[in-house]
């Protein structure tokens, strides 16, 4: 991807986001298959940006739904502080304001999280971060602020198909244009040998700690997208099955590899509602599929280059 | 005074519990260096083999109930002991020489599968069902202190358990060759040792105590269900790592600590409703300062 | 009684060893020397089976053992006393000896345990002890008693002498001597110290870079140049 | 010119050593298996702290620093087992070296704005330049993990002066070549030296090839400098013969 030409990509891909919002709304698309959609639009902003993290970088994050509780938390209750008296015009800055704000405030605890954990990899690291995920969980659990075990309720649903078409775009954009440059080459170089990446120069504790703080900033915004899409928001579905779907993603896709991964998110998005017939099946078919994918193709389904790892 | 004293016995039935559970844990990471995610469903199935076998049995559950309750323990524990091995030799073995993260995805796929499966109307459902009490209810006051009879077994039996497994890793020639593969699986098949025969004896002894920590822990909680070992195996997971994970001691040291500071967490209002969170702080807090745990030893890394 | 050929091995995209062949026959010391990284452990790895051979046999009393995993090939009679000694550090001298007794019944295991006893009085003096807090000198007694705690017909020593005081380096080779000797023990010896090595062995190979580039007696190699600039260079 | 100057002293694995490297000199340091060698090589890049003493470059002491921090002051490194970016390209391996010497890459690489790709720029031409150099600029796409035995060897060296390093530490780098290989290594040792302006300290147990090449030998024998020396100094040295191939037996 050359740089100025990225750039105008991601115009075009906003651009056609808001264009394909406004067919949906003109012909009136089927309720259903948006809802579909934006969840899949979720999910491709979750898992590019824990792909950043578990896949470019190396490390293992089993935490990433405890970033996204912060900014789904964060975004919903200033759109339900805020929201009451807001003129309509005014509601889309509104939102984004509250995304955003989500966003920070995640990455803030991708800070608080990444600092802590840098000497820690492997499973420690995984546990760890799982661990925090929990605490975030059940922090909001028994926050009265943030409606305690009821969570909160009645949240505008300003969530529609440009808005997260527009922000998975704008994810895969960033992370790709960070990961395609020669100052990106240092999160791979980190994971595939961090001593020598110290050697020649690589601080990898920053490496390290920008890849949390990246990655925990999209997964708030998908946070408050989810938020806005869903209206309802409580604790439990934030908890660590959340975390092992997003993982799932990335190395059903490929660690490191973004076109990948961004498929699997769409395809794992999609199975659940292709599989509804066989409902009482469904999970245990997801649960065999994790299994005979760590046995059959470790490397993801989506990996068709050669092997990265030596 | 009287109430700290009841707190105190309270955690250590709780922290034997976790004990038993965390040694399962330790022992699989000492030979494989992994972190076993479907131990929590081997205890949840512990509880349910041994919920259909005492079902199975109620003639001799009425005729001698200390035997019955024995041998439903012993079944399940067995029962367990042949699962825990199966699913080693049919998952992780496959991974011997695979990344560690693999291993712990595919152990994290293993532990989904149990439970959803378990989940299906056809195996178990989804619901709670209420367990059978084993040894007879009685309450024992001991100046001032209360203990249950299920307290007292669970106490005496983990007492039993924990002897046992004493004597067979430090006494048994199968325990000095388990203490050989955890310190140096290589060194160890230059002795001769089939070091995957006693991976499998591991897995099939770890699987064994977390059979009878289901069961004791079923006493203790208002019924069963496919989820139930998810709580208990996160905690003695912790207690593990807390101890010093691959430190037989120091699971016990970890589980009996960790059940003491959740009985006395839950006895303050203010702490109750966030004790899993001050468990979890509490592994987060000595992975960072301690990795190796209270009685672990570090090991630097080779350049 | 043992037979290399044409052995090749490979770590990932180095290759350790380039077809190296050498016998072993009943009763005797063969020493292989040669410079770090020459192959002189590999070889020995892959005749235990701790490492995998490309391609090539190993055959031990006219057997194939190329393929067979190390307990098995243990149980056939040939020890292996690997680099660094490898005790288990966590258990005692008796317990690290009974590892080495693992395949023997409990009454086999104690009379061979006193006749390690006999060879390495020390061992005996230490049994209680933790093997990690053993000395340098005393970890490779204990390495070299539990290997012939398993009755080996044939041992492999993977560098008795590394990181050990010179005074105790010549104790050892002179039990290494007297293995060989009173109880018959054929000897494959791995060595840097190539006088001492030679000193006590029947004959010697050489190797450099994986290949074998002299074989021939004790005394021949020891006046032949070549062994000197195998290490300090020509 | 100041010289490089390493001192370090009273660690468990080197007792007391003092080192020196002169500006532009190949010094030789080599003892047999444990001796120490490795240690003070982890020591000098900061992998390891020492107990006591202290480790100068020229002038500065380095105690304390960080190996990415040694890095960038001038420390390059090679490592006894290879370590490169396995999944990043040939070209890659050495642009991470380069590119660690520029500042802002983060919101650079975001914006890509001018000087992004100005930055973009050099440094592939730079990177280029140092894969010409050692023969590798026709590889440049290929996957480093890709790469033959040999050339992943290259690649590690052509690493090294991207950080433009007034010390090259080289730790075993002729280990499993073959004898063509390990001549045409010394002469890529000697044309780097010459080339970067760098002092060279080389761990090496080829002696062969320490020999050839090196101006200076120290020798180490269980942490502590037995010899130091020109190369047929050393290799008559009495003691130096004992480390390697043991005393003559006395009833030999």
């Amino acid at each position: 991807m050359s740089g100025a030409g990225g750039k105008r990509w991601l115009c075009a891909a906003v651009m056609a986001a808001l264009a394909l919002q406004w067919c949906a709304v003109r012909w009136d698309f089927n309720r259903y298959y948006l809802g579909v959609a934006v969840d899949a639009g979720i999910n491709v902003i979750l898992a590019v940006s824990l792909n950043l993290i578990n896949g470019h970088t190396g490390q293992f994050s089993l935490g990433h739904a405890g970033f996204m509780a912060v900014g789904g938390y964060t975004a919903a209750k200033l759109t339900l502080v805020l929201g009451g008296g807001c003129p309509s015009w005014a509601q889309p800055a509104l939102f984004l304001g509250g995304l955003l704000c989500g966003g920070m405030l995640a990455a803030l605890v991708g800070l608080a999280v990444g600092l802590p954990t840098l000497r820690l990899r492997g499973d420690y690291l995984a546990i760890v971060t799982l661990g925090f995920g929990e605490i975030i969980r059940v922090v909001f659990q028994n926050s009265e602020f943030f409606g305690a075990a009821t969570g909160l309720t009645g949240i505008p649903n300003w969530t529609h198909l440009g808005w997260t078409c527009g922000f998975a775009a704008l994810t895969v954009y960033a992370i790709l244009s960070v990961v395609d440059s020669t100052y990106g080459r240092g999160f791979p170089a980190v994971r595939d040998n961090e001593v020598a990446a110290a050697a020649s120069g690589i601080n990898p504790v920053r490496y390290k700690v920008s890849a949390f703080v990246v990655g925990a900033f999209f997964a708030g915004v998908a946070g408050g997208l989810y938020a806005h899409h869903k209206t309802v928001l409580n604790p439990t579905g934030f908890d660590f099955l959340k975390s092992i779907d997003i993982v799932v993603m990335v190395i059903l896709g490929g660690m490191g590899r973004t076109a990948g991964v961004v498929a699997a998110a769409v395809l794992l998005t999609l199975l659940p509602e292709l599989l509804r017939g066989f409902a009482e099946y469904r999970m245990i078919l997801y649960a065999l599929l994790i299994i005979l994918l760590m046995l059959l193709r470790p490397q993801g389904l989506f990996n068709f280059g050669p092997s990265t790892r030596a | 005074m009287t109430e700290f004293a009841q707190q105190l016995l309270n955690g250590l039935a709780l922290g034997s519990i976790y004990a038993l559970i965390a040694l399962g844990y330790t022992m699989v990471y000492g030979v494989l260096r992994f972190i076993n995610f479907a131990h929590s469903d081997v205890l949840m199935l512990g509880a349910f083999a041994a919920f259909y076998l005492a079902a199975a049995t109620p003639h001799m559950a009425a005729a001698t109930p200390l035997l019955h309750a024995g041998m439903v323990v012993l079944g399940a524990a067995l029962i367990c002991a042949v699962l825990g091995a199966l699913i080693e030799r049919l998952a992780y073995r496959p991974l011997r020489d695979r990344p560690r993260i693999t291993v712990l995805i595919t152990a994290i796929g293993v532990s989904l599968l149990i439970e959803y499966t378990c989940q299906h109307p056809a195996v178990f459902g989804a619901a709670t069902r209420s367990f059978p009490q084993l040894f007879p209810q009685h309450n024992l006051t001991l100046g001032g202190l209360t203990l249950s009879s299920n307290d007292l077994a669970v106490l005496g039996i983990t007492a039993l358990l924990l002897a046992l497994l004493w004597f067979v890793v430090q006494k048994t020639k199968l325990g000095v060759a388990m203490r050989a593969v955890a310190f140096n699986p290589q060194a160890a098949s230059l002795m001769g040792v089939d070091v995957g025969r006693i991976i499998s004896v591991t897995f099939a002894l770890g699987s064994a105590l977390a059979a009878v920590a289901g069961i004791a822990y079923a006493l203790r909680a208002p019924g069963i269900e496919p989820l139930m070992g998810v709580q208990p195996g996160i905690k003695a997971f912790i207690a593990a790592v807390l101890g010093g994970i691959g430190n037989l001691p120091g699971a016990v040291l970890g589980g009996l600590l960790l059940g003491l500071i959740e009985t006395f967490a839950g006895g303050l209002k203010q702490l109750s409703n966030y004790r899993d969170a001050i468990a979890f702080a509490l592994l987060i807090i000595i992975l960072i300062l301690r990795p190796a745990g209270l009685l672990g030893r570090e090991q630097p890394e080779k350049v | 009684m043992l037979e290399i050929k044409d052995l090749t091995v490979r770590y990932g995209a180095v290759t350790a060893l380039h077809g190296v062949s050498l016998s072993v026959k009943a009763g005797e010391i063969v020493t292989l020397l040669g410079a770090n990284g020459a192959g002189k452990t590999t070889t020995l790895r892959a005749i235990s089976g701790l490492q995998r051979a490309v391609s090539g046999t190993v055959s031990f009393e006219g057997c194939d053992i190329t393929r067979m995993p190390p307990h098995e090939i243990v149980r056939r009679g040939l020890g292996h006393v690997p680099e660094g000694r490898m005790i288990f550090a966590n258990l005692t001298v008796v317990e690290n000896l009974l590892m080495g007794a693992y395949l023997l019944g409990e009454a086999q295991a104690a009379e061979q345990r006193e006749r390690v006893f006999q060879t390495f009085p020390r061992l005996q003096e230490r049994q209680a002890q933790v093997a990690g807090t053993l000395s340098g000198g005393e970890q490779q007694m204990l390495a070299i008693g539990r290997a012939l705690m398993g009755r080996p017909k044939c041992l492999l020593l993977d560098e008795p002498s590394l990181g050990i005081a010179p005074l105790l380096v010549r104790a050892i080779f002179e039990k290494i001597v007297e293995i060989n000797h009173t109880q018959g023990i054929t000897i494959l010896l791995v060595e840097q110290n190539a006088n001492l090595a030679l000193a006590v062995a029947h004959r010697g190979c050489v190797l450099e870079t994986g290949r074998v580039v002299l074989s021939d007696d004790s005394a021949a190699l020891r006046a032949n140049p070549q062994v000197k600039s195998a290490y300090l260079g020509g | 010119m100041d010289g490089v100057t390493l001192r370090f002293g009273g660690l468990m694995a080197l007792a007391g050593l003092d080192l020196r490297v002169e500006e532009g000199e190949i010094l030789g340091l080599i003892g047999p298996n444990g001796a120490g060698t490795t240690s003070a090589f982890n020591l000098v890049t900061g992998v390891y702290a020492p107990g006591e003493g202290d480790i100068r470059l020229a002038g500065q002491s380095t105690v304390g620093l960080l190996p990415h921090e040694l890095a960038s002051r001038g420390i390059a490194r090679t490592f006894q087992n290879i370590r490169l970016f396995g999944s990043l390209s040939v070209l890659d391996n050495v642009r991470v070296a380069v590119a660690s010497r520029q500042h802002g890459g983060f919101w650079n690489a975001l914006w890509r704005g001018r000087a992004f790709h100005a930055g973009e720029r050099a440094a592939e031409v730079e990177a280029m330049d140092l894969l010409s150099l050692f023969g590798l600029e026709r590889q440049s796409a290929t996957l480093a993990s890709g790469l033959p035995y040999g050339d992943q060897r290259r690649l590690e060296l052509a690493r090294a002066p991207a950080l433009r390093p007034r010390l090259l530490l080289l730790d075993a780098p002729a280990a499993g070549m073959n004898p063509t290989e390990k001549a045409a290594l010394a002469e890529l040792i000697r044309f780097i030296r010459q080339k970067f302006q760098l002092a060279v300290l080389l761990v090496e147990h080829d002696m062969p090839v320490v020999m050839g090449l090196c101006e200076r030998i120290v020798v180490l024998d269980h942490g502590v400098k037995i010899a130091e020396g020109t190369p047929a100094q050393v290799r008559v040295h009495p003691q130096v013969i004992e480390a390697y191939l043991g005393a003559e037996p006395a009833h030999a």
